[in-house]
């Protein structure tokens, strides 16, 4: 096998002493996704904020194509190629739809002598990205992000992520404030990079999202890393369970069953495992 | 007392007024005669004017708190102060009252004796030679409305000049201008634009005195309308020469600083105390006559 | 009903690292965030106490920053409540004025019962605290401007009214022994009775932002105004009660100066509004609020108080005053934000246990 | 039937020039679950704001127990007894989570003469409440919200909005950003209260979860109501296609399917369709 | 290949109501929320132009308030792009007198040739402005509570050196013909060509927000300082580059004044603080930072300074000055905020037709 595009080597991470990562290992290659998974505060937006630059690790190494690299910021992983969506904010509330698409990396062109942000081109290239992520009621790269709905915020974000990312793309969430079609649009999306051989680490509670894209998946429990596993090699049940921190689903399942069913109408098999 | 030196306290205006800086150099140079002996002179002065009174006598006790041989105050807000003074005499330390205040106050707190003038003096100095030079129509410019001060510093300027029957109003200006002289001299520019009939200016401070010149040169009034200003500095003092500027009440602030604490180094000392009660500096108008002599202090930063 | 799953230990919970137990135990000792205020003020008063000598250790040296701290922390407080709350109140800096005038015009000039003066010099305050927090709500012109515009339109007030009524910009005022006893007299021959008033205030504000569910509401309210709203929080009326607070303690403080000094003057003036900011921003209070505590307010006015007035003990040439209290200004609170952060990030022993 | 508990009437909402919400009319009964479902931007959040009490109406009438009622804020709502999660904030992150939870209805107890709130007590019940939903590893109510992971966080909104939604309890994606196993219990609560005989209006984009809970469905195309159905009486793939703004899904999904395909690895045949 | 998702109106897409066309055609009007600075200015301009007669219309009135805009809108600029940023500086205020000393020491009281001065004075602009950079993103204190101390920290060695070199707080300088006309004349005996510097600064600025990446990145800082970093600005670059150019700017207005005045006074320019944050607050910058323009500053200068300059050509007793420099603020930002309110709800009609 080549070696991985990006390989986590013992990484630690505490919060004073709140110790959120102990000791992951893990291996991200090119053209693939590798689903992070784990229940609520397991530490996965921790771990792709160690990979985004955003924190530092407290001890631990990581390696791009074989060499040692450490981020001293956002920019300096971006540089590195790595393009990355976090689970909150990203987006400028009174910034037009344009200037939030492409903060930090604008796109210019002269004017006379000077070099000016190309507003139009912009403008232009926000709504068309978001286009292609299902939302196809944005028209006007001016208006105010602001003004836009959560999941219409929430693509903005994705489709700056998928612009910019040049070999990793990493998603955290990425379909949590999603509809159906968003949500589609978005998996489609990753396919697409994948196929263009771009590195893709995707974070999920939707088990049929990340069963859709996954080529290749780690399991975040408490900080440790419980399971990492390829595509087909566990089962759906296993998955969730693993999802859950761990924790047997199938009684709280039940438990819900016999709430639907107590009100005597169908209710649909597979509850909760999505 | 005497084994250490003298402990002098001199309580006055901010360090960085233009006029107090001056005081405060009197005080300094005094205080190099008072270091020779062993003692010490600290200057103690509030940040800001925003609350005279009170400030000034929390200066007071401040300096009494610290077991002083003597001290010297400005008596600016007798009400808020006099208290204050009241404890340093009954704590058995000797006072002196300069810059504001007078004899009287000096007499009524037990200070041994007081150094400088009056605002109110200066003012009626000011508006007597604007009277006896033909101006009937003057205005004063005060960038600190509401101190007691600068107020009486215009209050004395309109009570002269009423006498040669001429008469002087105030333009107080907002504290969002304070500092700033194009603020200043736009607002002067306004006033006499306004007013056709104003012949004479005065400022309270020698830096509004640069605004104002600005202000008459702008207005294209320089043959009519007259500058004065309390107190005076280098560019004023050039002004006086080339004849822009009419004159400068001068209080010889170097001299407040400068006997107030000689005078009270010789008496903890040496026991030694002046005869002659009140010592008054000012008021001294500086005006084309007497300018050349004058510059050569104020280069130094005494005038 | 849930207790199957919660009782079932995670299969791979054992296998993770014990958490380090080599966290040194400062990690407990500096939990309050407020213990870094206290670091920062303890730092410039060892500083003062080497530079200042015996005096300003002295209860007449301490009276000197005290007295001080006890008039700026009495404005501070409300003015911290409402930073907290996310809004600004500018206008106290002529609310002190216009007291102090009222009281000296009422009580002294036209020489009604103290009382009265005391009375409506109050009652202004609360008035002008309620047009500043009626305007706020109503205009959602941030509170910087509206309280900028009351604060020229007091000032202008104060002057214009002063000069009609009373013919001066600085009137007297004799009150008698009980008021002077209450409100201003030294304790001691040294400290201001407003030091009680401030102790005193001191413990209704912090009983009010730490046990009230009126503190809890600033908090939140300063937080994310949207949310508190969307709470059920009527946002409308704490902002009015917190903006009267303010005017009424700075009328109080105008007042007890009137009172304490025999007089009364128009004096414009910004000083207090910036050292009240100033004193609730060294203690830790959040200019954008959503975060402060009484104890950091209080540390903050006294830092502030001992940095302003330790200067006069020093034998430093006043000249240098600005140049020290700039320097130490920013060391005490340098100190502070350490602690701080450290606080916030080390979280108790016992948390770190459970994971 | 007897007289809704909620009716909704002829609801308009346009912000400035921009109209939201059409002519909506929608009842909501007593211990039934509302599902209000819609593509991104579709207008739900604008919605359920009106009937909690933040935006007004621009016309139309609402009515509770069949008496007509306007809210003139949240607090009025709320004192109605409608509890809300909104889609975001709700948590205040210098707050503790006691403080946080309990924010505008402390608890309160006697100390001497005064009344004060109840630390001790406010963080028993928010931590006790957090464990409902499975968030197992916080028990210290003194904790800032601000430390806390999203999905926590996000959990911290619903536990308030489940304590003390008295008659109506409005849920705004709440599951969005919780793990398998949170939602899971959130799925639970929800038919707990609506047992209780709580009216639960539960927003989401997740056609599982709305098929577990919903008794009644509301979808929202555009602003305006293009659906209004009890369960059972559609199939999930008519319910997906109307989540997704009234777009065949069918397509979209065989080209992800496609994508997957190609790479010559079994394909989950859900894809999308959670 | 998506095209076919996009090309199928939605089904009921044509079911609903049109948007409501009788929206008056003032939507699009107010749509730039500069539209709300422009009309309370111009509110302010009626005013006066009323209740200020003749005079303050000609030539020579206008100039009044345009001088005074003009040094404060030098400052409020760069002041104004920090607050975009979420950041405060205070120490503008001593930053003028410093820069002013500098140039009266070197070439007035040193007699160096005038270009040394300005130099000296500019540079000492741009270091103080890196130092304030520097702490502010080293030691993470509010730019507040820092620039507060290099307030004090730089009043302090003004005052102290000033004294040193040349024994007095306030020093004279005569500057050659060249230096007088580029910096500190009037044109046409009336106007200060601080005012063309202005303008020329108005229009960098207003290149560096609207057209530059830099300007991009301003906005996004003060929007959300953290998803700013996130995105790969170079955050703390660009905070020490704000800072240097309003340290750079203060001591260029310094500077400018010294020459114009021919003297320089170590205590000056503490009003600029205020009034610098005033002006740029009234010209809709959020206080909190991410949002502002570069029309709405130079508006809010104006309306400031017609404001504070205007009062003196009515007849009102300057008594109540004060008073009526509040209301007419408060008014002015009434209208401004309404407008604002409006342009920020109302899309152009253009978006509401694709709904
Ligand atoms: N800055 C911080 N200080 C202290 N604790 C933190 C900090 N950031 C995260 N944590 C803690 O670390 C744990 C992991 O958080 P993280 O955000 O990585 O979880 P997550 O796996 O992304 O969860 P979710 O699915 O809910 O987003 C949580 O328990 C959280 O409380
Ligand atoms: N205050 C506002 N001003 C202008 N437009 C608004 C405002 N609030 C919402 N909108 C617009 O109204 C539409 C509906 O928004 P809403 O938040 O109700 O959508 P939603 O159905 O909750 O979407 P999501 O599922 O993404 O949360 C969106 O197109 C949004 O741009
Ligand atoms: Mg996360
Ligand atoms: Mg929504």
């Amino acid at each position: 096998m080549t070696t991985p595009l990006l390989r986590l080597t013992g990484i630690n991470k505490s919060f004073g002493p709140i110790d959120v990562l102990h000791d992951i290992s893990l291996e991200v290659n090119r053209g693939e996704v590798l689903c992070l998974l784990g229940d609520n505060g397991a530490g996965k937006s921790t771990l792709i904020k160690i990979l985004s630059g955003v924190h530092r690790p407290t001890s631990g190494t990581m390696e791009m194509d074989g060499k040692a690299v450490a981020f001293d910021s956002p920019r300096d992983a971006s540089d590195h190629g790595i393009a990355t969506v976090h689970q909150f904010g990203g987006t400028f509330p009174l910034m037009s739809i344009g200037r939030s698409f492409f903060v930090g990396a604008e796109p210019t062109r002269r004017w006379g002598p000077l070099t000016i942000y190309d507003r139009k081109r912009a403008n232009e290239i926000a709504v068309t990205e978001m286009r292609q992520l299902g939302i196809t009621r944005i028209d006007d790269g001016d208006r105010l992000v602001g003004g836009l709905s959560g999941g219409e915020r929430q693509a903005l974000a994705i489709a700056r992520a998928v612009h910019f990312g040049a070999s990793v793309l990493i998603l955290d969430e990425p379909t949590a404030a999603l509809g159906v079609k968003e949500a589609a649009h978005v998996l489609r999306i990753v396919l697409q990079a994948r196929r263009k051989g771009i590195a893709v680490i995707f974070i999920t509670h939707n088990v049929v999202h990340a069963l859709t894209v996954g080529d290749h998946f780690a399991v975040l429990i408490r900080g440790a890393k419980a399971a990492d596993f390829r595509k087909g090699e566990k089962s759906r049940e296993a998955i969730t369970d693993l999802m859950a921190g761990g924790e047997q689903m199938a009684e709280l399942e039940a438990e819900i069953e016999s709430f639907s069913a107590a009100d005597d109408r169908q209710a649909p098999r597979d509850a909760s495992h999505a | 007392a005497m084994a250490d030196g003298a402990k002098i306290f001199v309580i006055g205006g901010k360090a960085d007024d233009p006029f107090w800086s001056k005081v405060k150099k009197g005080a300094d140079d005094a205080g190099k005669v008072t270091e020779l002996t062993g003692g010490s002179v600290t200057w103690l002065g509030p940040q800001n004017y925003d609350n005279l009174g009170p400030d000034a006598a929390k200066l007071i006790r401040t300096a009494l708190s610290q077991k002083p041989s003597a001290i010297v105050g400005p008596d600016w807000v007798p009400e808020a102060m006099d208290d204050a003074f009241k404890e340093v005499v009954a704590a058995g330390v000797p006072l002196i009252i300069y810059n504001s205040g007078g004899m009287d106050a000096a007499k009524r707190l037990g200070a041994m004796n007081y150094v400088g003038n009056e605002e109110y003096a200066a003012g009626l100095g000011g508006g007597a030679y604007f009277g006896s030079h033909g101006a009937k129509n003057v205005l004063c410019v005060n960038t600190l409305p509401g101190s007691t001060n600068t107020e009486d510093r215009c209050k004395g300027i309109a009570d002269a000049i009423a006498k040669s029957g001429g008469k002087s109003t105030q333009l107080p200006l907002p504290s969002s201008s304070f500092g700033n002289p194009t603020a200043v001299a736009e607002a002067i520019k306004a006033a006499v634009l306004k007013d056709n009939t104003l012949d004479g200016l005065i400022t309270i401070s020698a830096g509004d005195a640069n605004s104002a010149a600005n202000a008459i040169t702008q207005a294209n009034l320089g043959d009519k309308v007259k500058l004065a200003s309390f107190d005076m500095d280098e560019t004023g003092l050039q002004r006086i020469k080339d004849g822009t500027q009419m004159f400068s009440i001068d209080q010889q602030p170097y001299l407040q600083g400068y006997l107030a604490v000689s005078l009270l180094n010789g008496f903890v000392n040496y026991g030694l105390d002046l005869p002659t009660k009140p010592v008054l500096t000012g008021p001294g108008i500086v005006d084309a006559a007497n300018v050349d002599a004058t510059m050569g202090g104020a280069a130094a930063g005494a005038r | 009903m849930t207790s199957q799953a919660h009782d079932q230990p995670a299969v791979v919970a054992t296998a993770l690292p014990a958490p380090h137990s080599s966290m040194p135990s400062i990690g407990s000792l500096v939990r309050r965030p407020e213990v870094g205020s206290l670091i920062g003020m303890i730092a410039v008063l060892v500083f003062f106490s080497i530079f200042g000598g015996a005096n300003f250790m002295s209860a007449g040296g301490a009276a000197s920053w005290l007295n001080v701290a006890s008039e700026l922390g009495i404005i501070a407080l409300p003015v911290g409540l409402l930073m907290i709350a996310g809004h600004l109140d500018l206008s106290v800096g002529s609310m002190i004025p216009a007291s102090s005038m009222t009281i000296a015009i009422i009580s002294g000039h036209y020489d009604q019962p103290i009382i009265v003066g005391i009375l409506a010099a109050l009652g202004l305050g609360l008035a002008v605290g309620f047009i500043n927090g009626v305007l706020v709500i109503r205009t959602k012109v941030p509170s910087f401007v509206v309280t900028l515009a009351t604060l020229f339109a007091l000032a202008g007030l104060t002057l214009g009214l002063s000069i009609i009524l009373s013919g001066s910009t600085s009137v007297a005022l004799k009150s008698g022994p009980i008021a002077k006893l209450v409100l201003g007299d030294y304790l001691g021959g040294k400290f201001q009775v407003t030091l009680f008033w401030w102790i005193a205030i001191v413990l209704i504000v912090g009983f009010i932002l730490n046990f009230s569910r009126f503190g809890n509401w600033i908090l939140a309210m300063g937080g994310d105004a949207v949310s508190a709203r969307n709470a059920g929080i009527p946002t409308d009326r704490v902002t009015i009660a917190l903006f009267m607070s303010s005017g009424l303690c700075a009328a109080f403080v105008g007042m007890s100066q009137a009172i304490l000094y025999n007089s009364a003057q128009v004096a414009a003036g910004q000083s207090f509004i910036f050292n009240s900011i100033i004193a609730v921003v060294i203690g830790g209070v959040l200019l954008t609020g959503g975060y402060g505590s009484v104890v950091g307010i209080v540390l903050g006015t006294l830092t502030f108080s001992i940095v302003n007035q330790g200067i006069f003990y020093t034998g430093f040439d006043a000249n240098w005053a600005s140049l020290i209290i700039g320097v130490l200004l920013l060391a005490a609170v340098l100190m502070n934000n350490t602690f701080r952060t450290m606080a916030l990030t080390y979280a108790p022993r016992t948390k770190s246990r459970v994971r």
